[in-house]
């Protein structure tokens, strides 16, 4: 079983504007755990950076400050060598993160090779057919030689999931896994998921902009805002009782079946030059925390 | 269902057929009125023909698209109507945007890249309005777009200087600025962040309510149309399977299809739909078919 | 601002690259063009001093004594200095000299060839590309054939067509020696009688690859979203065209433009040779076949600077079009 | 003066078209320049004219008369009194002197090596040698002379001479780069020619020149044309002049004693690939047929004949092949067959690289037959390409086995030249060899062409013993395998001009580029008016 | 030299995924092999390409072993083509048609390794720099541009210049072509890699644990293919054209038998004055429609990089009856 610690997260991005540098703290300070069984959404308009805190974990781009770290069950760390044995990623967008040009076997069974979890051809294809089986794609068979194309779009989500399974992982990472899925199969992705979390007591990260997927399909929220989270707490608290002027906005702007003709004119557009950062409310603890705690609440 | 409101655009029997190897019927016998100053809005998922009845509606449809059947009737205000798809390429270029203007699935590129907002407004007018001078353009293009937010010290600025939402809300500015009777938004906000996409949507609310044109809102997320819809029709297969009021539909659905639709969004305040985090499933679509 | 400062930046790099290439090249290669060149130069009458053979030792590498940084700051600075030696086919006049008078010619030449195969490319492109499937646009592969034929094999042929058998235009030369060069009527009319063949073996050679382009751009544009949007909003077909969608589809084809010049520049050192014009390219050749060392970098030189030059105006002047890139 | 119009004074009909240079020219009309691009002979004048496809006897120009003293040290040339140059300064015997001295001041430009004294007296001029030196003569009649007022003060080496000023029957009209006009001088002491303007323009290469000549806008030219036996056909109005004056030869390193390597040192080689080639076929299609005869002992066939000893047992090279005789001669010096029917020696092939220069293609095409011919008699022979510049640094070192080229022929119409530049003089493989780059050494012939230095032309029983010694020995020898006699074609314009010269009536060589030659045809042709 | 085309840049990462709508949208199974998907589907054009560069490169490389020895000199020179010599003589009574066959040889030959180096090089500039990014990238980029802006031909002529005759063989002559060539394909495929790499199944194939090579030469080399294709098939046009070009000027590779050697000696042996066609034609017309058949081979391999082009074509007749449907519906 293996758990993440994130601690005191921080990425600068330099931008280079001609001779001009610009630093961009895309994520500042972030600290959160992900433990086997239950999972952690991750919330925030666009840019927040919420894609950068996933490839920070799956190392893709290397923290400027702040430390991640990995334990197994009985808390040894994972190597470097190892990592990513144990931290796996889903992908947003189905259609660009299977290589048109392979195979559905080539996906699945090169992790499998790579972190040598099968030996010879045959045990590969065995643990390939056993993949597909295990995210519903059956007859398997009729699959592993499917190039992605042929396969709709939720398919294809579930040969990405299949893939980042494959080595084995305990640690899930899934950036906006059905944002680019058609409304009707979005929900059977999300089951999948929480299936075979169930199954591999899987620690899972769940990103997302959809406050209500987070909400149902998440144990905590971290509400993003500009690299920094400002509410954290248990998803239904989160939700129906938003503390921070941020995530308040966020409900609001999510549309919702209840308030069916509610959209009117005269709905107050929310300053969002008042919104501030640098603090974070935490259900958990039912405080506020960071540097300056915003009077009245 | 037909509209209490006096109707500006009656849809009958529209079928369309994309003539490729093997012919597509992407709209087959669609019939719908549009009521003046209605929000009617076009749900169903992706690839059933929204886009498609669009365009065709405008006859915008390009090859090998063909409108295999049926009739667009446009009411005008003036009481006289208008035969659309019988029009003569000139005067259906007159009557496009000045009657029914569009804003598009991509409204993120619909603006040209290489001409500044201002000559894109400009032109609009003038290809309508000849006449029109230059100051006078001028103004009216600064009047559409602090009527959307946009601030008018903008109208020199070339679309890459935008952001996202400025760009869409140019776009409605521009679709407004020959004050037509209908609007067809094909899902305008589908790109834009969530918060981003409230703000303009109050805005199409607000803007409607004052000029009280009629929109078409296509999009594939039904409780944003359940929020700013009139009435809702549902799309499947390229056949309007259901057209109700919104709360009637979000209450008791008639056609299964759009249950099945609706119990796909799980409520953010409410119960959570058929998704299932814990316990058998149900609903797991097995792999196989696409 | 910025988006100049870069491409200055970039030419002045290009260029740097350029005047050491030339610098390394007699370097690099086997062989001593320096000793071919003072054999040369005696046979020629020209007076062998230390100062000469240090000077070809600058150019040409040979000078073992001192140091390779050393030669290089002097080459620059002779080069600064705009000294690039002696001419030895045409001692003793200055390489400058010898090259200044037929500049002149190839830049117009290519100039205009290029300009007319540009427009022509990218209005009959456009035009195909507008309605693909017209019996234009049926045409555009065919016209594959015109940008694989040899330049030089054209030429010939249309001299012995043209020229020749016909005797409708002059086939070698640049003017009608006969009248006085200056800006006189006779005198360019005379140089456009006589471009004109030259300057259509470009065109006919360069024109199949503009149209393709162009073409090929303009189906790609043609499915852009804001050329659906110019159609709802009831334009003119001919604003449609001109303003949305060729106006789009062009770019690239700037872009190209400048790029293009150093192909046809080099393309028309053969089409000089063979219509026997006055240009930089024949001067070249001459240069070669007499082993004339210095005027050889010295046309290398200069050619590279006016193309560099091109690609610098061009590249300036799309900023221009694309607003895009002004940003930077 | 440059920059004048030219059209003024002259029309189209007395002006004559010529081929004066490639691409822009550079002007410089520095007689002694290498980049010189005209005067010669036209602006500035000789002493005296020596045609070389004629007899001996010179013409009188700036000279009128010319003698050498007893023993052949003193030479004395007496010059005309009437001449003014064309600025209206007069010519004297001292402008004579200073164009000798400058020479000799000078070694870069001093082209005919004159290394004696000179000295003007009245109007008379004296070169003193320290040894007997008839040969030298006709060098010094054929060098132009220069004004000493203008020249005193330039470097003779670097001067352009943008405005030349000289004595002869043309002054520079108009210079500009792609064509220069030369107008009839009015003042000329000889009278005003006919032919009122020559342009020189400016052509590059064969091929244009050859459509210029078919397009009519040039009036003479020389250089190869397509289909040369028909040139009245198909340029009408056109005549084509062929004069036979190159020695085509295939130069071999032949000297083993001064370093050569190759089957080309046994001169059994030499013999039998000369046997093998056939000539006919070489001249045919290599040359149009336009080359001749050429004999073995260098003596140009044409109008030198008289100079070839009797002793000599075939005076003309046979043109069919004797291919059989070549294999016997072989044999003869112990070559055998090789299986690939190539003969070989002690291990050797006998197999010879010719060197030739690329793009001379006429030479090329003459190996590529002779190399099929010889195959015929066993013996390989394979063209090696190379620039002007390797090809002429290969024959100076010696670090070759055969080399296409043509012997020079002298100032003079006289096989002495000949012999003098290519057989008597010799230096080790590795170091320049100036002219004799087969490093042939005979004592016998350096004496002989020593001795002959000494006679002066006329003295013919005393040349002939010595002709006789040098002839035995190189015909044997064969140092340079003679090929053929090849041919200088000119065409010019005979609606236009009358005057050329005719094959009956050669007073000059016929070859543009030839410029003191072509500068005494100028002077006779006078327009038709057509 | 030809000129360049001048190139549209479109998304590489979307064509396979275009391409097989496009299979489906015609009622077909699409193809399973994505090797497949990436061939240029036949159209009269690409047959008549194809047809074109086979039998030009057939005649190359089996030409030579059935005519007769190029170099046997005859009698008869300049005659025109009869049955014994189908293409007539040269000057010196040579076979035209032999010396066409081993000069066809010959150019293919130079214009095969100058498109073999040209494209490692743009390769190696192109994708290994815009793979790694940063620096490497900054000055692969630069290098390539300023090798775009330098003009090839007078450089080479230079070089050539330069280089002692003997040893300007065939390979040098080809060497020297590649290195002035490479620049433009270069930048092309640095575009599509940048493209490429910002996709996510690279980002996938890393987080899977890939080594770098592997995903360059598995994930991303495969999906360039087709750009490769066209950059190599344009490199060999160039390089023969080019090469022609040299050696007609006499700067060629030293004896070596090229199409521009052959012309050169035609132009040398004034065919073209003489009327002898057969000898200064044919050799200019097998460059110009081997070049035009590669050329309108990378005119079909463009339909797969951009499936746009594509759908034009495959609509065209389609619209046109769609038209003609509506037009009668209507009246
Ligand atoms: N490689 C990079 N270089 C510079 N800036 C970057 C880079 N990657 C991301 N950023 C910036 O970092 C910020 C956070 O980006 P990120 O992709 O994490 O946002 P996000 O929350 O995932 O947004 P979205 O919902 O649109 O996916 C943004 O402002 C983005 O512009
Ligand atoms: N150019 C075309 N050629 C052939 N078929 C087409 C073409 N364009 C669309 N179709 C088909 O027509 C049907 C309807 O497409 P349309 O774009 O109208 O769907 P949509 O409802 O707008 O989908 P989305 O929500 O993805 O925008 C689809 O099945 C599509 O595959
Ligand atoms: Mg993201
Ligand atoms: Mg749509």
């Amino acid at each position: 079983m293996t758990a993440v610690e994130v601690s005191g997260l921080g990425k600068e991005y330099v931008t280079r504007e001609g001779l001009r540098r610009r630093r961009l703290h895309a994520v500042d300070d972030v600290s959160f755990d992900l433990v086997p069984g239950r999972t952690v959404a991750l919330v925030g308009e666009s840019g927040s950076g919420k894609s950068t805190i996933a490839k920070l974990l799956t190392r893709l781009e290397r923290p400027s400050s702040g430390a991640i770290h990995v334990r197994r069950g009985d808390g040894t760390p994972v190597s470097a060598k190892e990592y990513r044995r144990h931290v796996q990623m889903v992908f947003q967008d189905p259609f660009a993160s299977l290589n048109p040009f392979h195979s559905i076997e080539h996906h699945i069974a090169r992790p499998l090779r790579i972190h040598h979890r099968t030996r010879g051809a045959a045990e590969t294809r065995e643990r390939v057919l056993q993949m597909l089986e295990r995210v519903n794609l059956t007859p398997a068979e009729s699959f592993l030689h499917r190039r992605p194309h042929e396969l709709s779009g939720g398919q294809r989500q579930r040969v990405a999931i299949a893939r980042a399974l494959a080595p084995g992982a305990q640690v899930l990472i899934a950036d906006e896994p059905v944002s680019m899925l058609d409304v009707s199969i979005r929900l059977g992705v999300l089951n999948l998921l929480a299936r075979l979390q169930r199954e591999d007591d899987l620690a899972v990260l769940y990103i997302t902009h959809d406050l209500a997927t987070a909400r149902h399909f998440s144990d905590e929220i971290l509400v993003l805002y500009r690299g920094r989270i400002v509410e954290r707490g248990p998803a239904d608290a989160v939700i129906l009782d938003p503390h921070h002027d941020y995530t308040k906005l966020l409900a609001m702007a999510a549309p919702d079946p209840e308030r069916v003709g509610k959209v009117v004119a005269g709905e107050i557009a929310f300053d969002r030059s008042r919104i501030d950062n640098t603090t974070c409310y935490d259900h958990a603890r039912g405080e506020w925390v960071g540097s300056a705690v915003p009077a009245g609440v | 269902m037909t509209t209490s409101r006096r109707p500006v655009l009656t849809v009958d029997g529209l079928s369309v057929v994309y003539e490729t190897e093997s012919p597509v019927h992407a709209v087959s016998d669609a019939s719908f009125e549009l009521g003046a100053g209605e929000i009617l809005g076009l749900a169903g998922e992706s690839g059933c023909g929204k886009t498609t009845l669009a365009y065709a509606i405008n006859r915008l449809h390009r090859p090998p698209a063909r409108i295999a059947g049926g009739q667009v009737l446009f009411h005008d205000a003036s009481g006289e109507t208008i035969d659309v798809l019988g029009l003569a390429p000139d005067a259906l270029r007159r009557f496009r945007w000045s009657k029914l203007s569009m804003v598009f699935q991509g409204a993120m590129n619909a603006l040209n890249p290489v001409t500044s907002i201002r000559a894109q407004l400009h032109d609009t007018i003038r290809a309508h309005r000849p006449r029109t001078s230059r100051a006078e353009a001028e103004r009216r293009s600064i009047e559409v777009l602090e009527r959307v937010g946009v601030d008018p010290a903008r109208i020199g600025s070339f679309p890459h200087e935008l952001s996202g939402g400025m760009r869409q809300r140019v776009m409605i500015a521009m679709a407004m600025i020959l004050e037509p009777q209908v609007m067809i938004m094909d899902e305008p906000t589908t790109a834009l962040d969530v918060v981003v996409q409230r703000d303009i949507l109050r805005e199409i609310v607000r803007l409607k309510d004052e000029l009280d044109f009629a929109v078409i809102f296509i999009t594939h997320d039904l409780p944003l149309l359940l929020e700013i819809s009139d009435r809702i029709a549902i799309m499947l297969q390229g056949r309007i399977v259901e057209l109700d009021a919104a709360d009637r539909l979000y209450r008791d659905a008639a056609h299964p299809y759009t249950r099945k639709l609706l119990g796909s969004f799980p409520s953010l305040s409410g119960s959570r739909g058929d998704f299932i985090r814990t316990g058998v499933m149900a609903d797991e679509t097995p792999g196989g078919a696409s | 601002m910025r988006f100049l400062l870069r491409k200055l930046a970039f030419y002045a790099i290009a260029l740097w690259a350029a005047l050491t290439i030339n610098f390394a090249l007699p370097r690099l290669l086997p062989g001593n063009p320096v000793d071919i060149l003072l054999a040369k130069l005696q046979q020629r009458g020209g007076a062998v001093s230390d100062d000469t053979r240090r000077a070809y030792a600058l150019l040409l590498g040979g000078d073992d004594q001192t140091p390779l940084l050393q030669q290089y700051v002097d080459y620059l600075g002779n080069l600064l200095r705009g000294d690039l030696g002696v001419s030895v086919s045409y001692y003793p006049a200055q390489v400058t000299d010898v090259i200044s008078t037929s500049l002149a010619w190839t830049i117009a030449l290519v100039g205009i060839a290029t300009v007319l195969a540009a427009i022509l490319g990218v209005v009959l492109g456009a035009l195909a590309g507008w309605r693909p499937g017209s019996w234009l646009d049926s045409l555009v592969p065919a016209t594959t054939l015109l940008s694989a034929v040899p330049y030089f094999w054209l030429a010939l042929l249309l001299v012995y067509l043209l020229s020749l058998q016909l005797g409708l235009l002059p086939g070698s030369g640049g003017y009608n020696v006969v009248l006085t060069p200056g800006w006189n009527w006779p005198f360019i009319s005379s140089t456009i009688q006589y471009g004109f063949l030259p300057a259509l073996t470009i065109v006919i050679a360069s024109v199949g690859g503009w149209l393709l382009g162009m073409r090929n751009m303009m189906v790609s544009t043609l499915s852009e979203d804001y050329i659906m949007t110019a159609r709802a909003k009831g334009l003119p077909e001919r604003q449609i065209l001109m303003r949305y969608a060729a106006r789009n589809a062009v770019l690239p084809s700037v872009a190209g433009f400048a790029i293009s010049l150093g192909f046809v520049v080099s393309g028309s050192v053969i089409t000089e040779q063979v219509f026997s014009y006055p240009g930089i390219g024949s001067k070249l050749l001459a240069a070669v076949t007499n082993n004339d060392y210095a005027l050889m970098q010295g046309v290398f030189l200069y050619i590279t600077l006016a193309v560099l030059g091109a690609n610098l105006v061009v590249d300036l002047l799309y900023g221009l079009i694309d607003p895009r890139t002004r940003k930077g | 003066a440059p920059g004048g119009d030219s059209g003024a004074t002259a029309s189209d009909a007395d002006t004559l078209i010529t081929v004066g240079g490639q691409g822009d020219m550079q002007i410089n009309f520095n007689p002694f320049s290498p980049s010189s691009i005209g005067g010669v002979g036209t602006i500035y004048e000789p002493l005296f004219f020596i045609n070389k496809v004629g007899d001996a006897e010179p013409e009188p120009l700036l000279g009128v008369d010319q003698s050498w003293n007893e023993d052949g040290t003193v030479y004395t040339v007496t010059v005309r009194d009437d001449v003014t140059w064309s600025d209206g300064e007069p010519f004297t015997a001292a402008d004579v002197a200073f164009t000798f001295s400058m020479l000799k001041d000078n070694p870069s430009i001093n082209n005919i090596g004159f290394d004696g004294e000179v000295a003007a007296d009245g109007d008379s001029v004296a070169f003193t040698f320290d040894s007997p030196s008839y040969v030298k003569g006709p060098d010094i009649l054929n060098t132009v002379i220069v004004p000493e007022h203008l020249w005193a003060d330039v470097s003779p080496t670097e001067f352009l001479d943008e405005q030349p000023v000289g004595t002869g029957a043309f002054e520079l009209a108009d210079f500009k780069p792609q064509a220069f006009t030369l107008a009839a001088n009015p003042d000329y002491w000889g009278g005003e020619p006919e032919l009122k303007a020559i342009r020189y323009i400016s052509l590059s290469g064969n091929q244009a020149q050859a459509d210029a000549l078919a397009a009519g806008t040039i009036d003479w030219q020389t250089s190869p044309v397509p289909d040369i036996q028909n040139v009245p056909d198909r340029y009408p109005g056109y005549v084509n002049v062929t004069a036979n004056q190159n020695q085509t030869v295939l130069a071999s390193c032949a000297s083993a004693e001064m370093g050569c390597s190759g089957p080309q040192t046994d001169p059994a080689v030499r013999q039998a690939l000369s046997l093998a080639i056939n000539r006919d076929q070489v001249n045919a299609l290599a040359f149009q047929n336009t080359s001749t005869d050429i004999s073995p002992t260098f003596v140009l066939l044409a109008n030198q004949e008289q100079w070839i000893s009797p002793s000599v047992v075939d005076p003309v090279v046979p043109t069919t092949p004797q291919a059989d005789q070549a294999r016997a001669l072989l044999e003869g010096a112990g070559w055998a067959l090789g299986g690939d029917g190539i003969y070989a020696k002690d291990g050797e092939r006998l197999s010879l690289g010719v060197e030739v220069v690329t793009g001379w293609t006429d030479y090329i095409t003459t190996i590529d037959t002779i190399a099929a011919q010889a195959r015929e008699a066993g013996i390989e022979v394979v063209p090696v390409q190379s620039s002007w510049n390797e090809w002429t640094d290969k024959k100076q070192r010696g670090n070759f086995e055969l080399a296409i080229d043509s012997l020079a022929q002298g100032p003079a119409p006289d096989p002495y030249y000949v012999y003098n530049n290519f057989f008597a003089t010799t230096v080790p493989v590795g170091e320049s060899s100036g002219n004799n780059f087969s490093r042939y050494a005979d004592p016998d012939v350096s004496a002989a062409v020593e001795a002959l230095q000494a006679l002066a032309f006329d003295d013919t029983a005393a040349r002939e013993p010595l002709m006789a010694t040098i002839q035995d020995r190189i015909v044997a020898d064969l140092p340079y395998i003679p090929v053929l006699t090849a041919g200088t074609s000119s065409q010019w314009n005979v609606a236009k001009f009358d005057g050329w010269p005719t094959d009956d009536d050669l007073y000059a060589f016929p070859a543009v580029w030839s410029r003191l030659d072509s500068a005494e045809v100028f002077k006779k042709l006078s327009p038709t008016g057509e | 030299m030809t000129n360049i085309t001048p190139r549209v840049e479109p998304d590489i990462t979307e064509s396979t995924r275009t391409l097989a709508l496009q299979a489906s949208g015609r009622g077909k199974r699409p193809p399973r092999s994505a090797w497949r998907l990436m061939l240029p589907t036949p159209t009269p054009w690409l047959v008549l390409g194809l047809v074109l560069a086979a039998v030009i490169a057939l005649f190359g490389i089996l030409g030579p072993l059935l005519v007769t020895d190029p170099t046997t000199i005859r009698d008869i020179g300049m005659t025109p083509p009869s049955g014994e010599h189908l293409l007539g003589t040269t000057q010196t009574g040579q076979d035209v048609l032999a010396q066409l066959a081993y000069a066809t040889r010959g150019s293919l030959q130079i214009g095969l390794l100058v498109g073999v180096l040209a494209t490692v090089l743009s390769l190696v500039f192109g994708i290994y720099g815009a793979y790694r990014g940063g620096l490497v990238d900054e000055g692969f980029s630069l290098l390539s541009n300023v090798f775009l802006v330098i003009p090839g031909l007078p450089l080479v002529i230079v070089i050539a210049g330069f280089v002692p005759r003997e040893a300007r063989g065939w390979w040098t002559i080809a060497i020297v072509l590649a290195i002035t060539g490479w620049a433009a394909a270069s930048r092309v495929l640095r575009a599509q890699t940048l493209s490429i790499r910002s996709r996510d199944y690279v980002a996938a194939a890393r987080v899977s644990g890939e080594r770098s090579w592997r995903v360059i030469t598995v994930e991303i080399l495969p999906n360039l293919l087709p750009v490769i294709a066209s950059q190599f098939v344009g490199a060999v046009i160039a390089a023969i054209l080019a090469e022609a070009g040299l050696a007609f000027i006499g700067l060629g590779a030293s004896n070596s038998a090229t199409l521009g050697t052959m012309l050169f000696y035609a132009q040398n042996g004034f065919a073209l004055s003489l009327g002898a066609w057969w000898w200064f034609v044919p050799p200019g017309l097998i460059i110009a429609l081997f070049g035009m058949g590669l050329a309108l081979i990378n005119f079909s391999i463009d339909e797969v990089i951009d499936p746009k082009l594509k759908d034009v074509r495959l609509h065209r007749r389609r619209a046109q009856r769609a038209r003609r449907l509506e037009r009668t519906n209507r009246s």
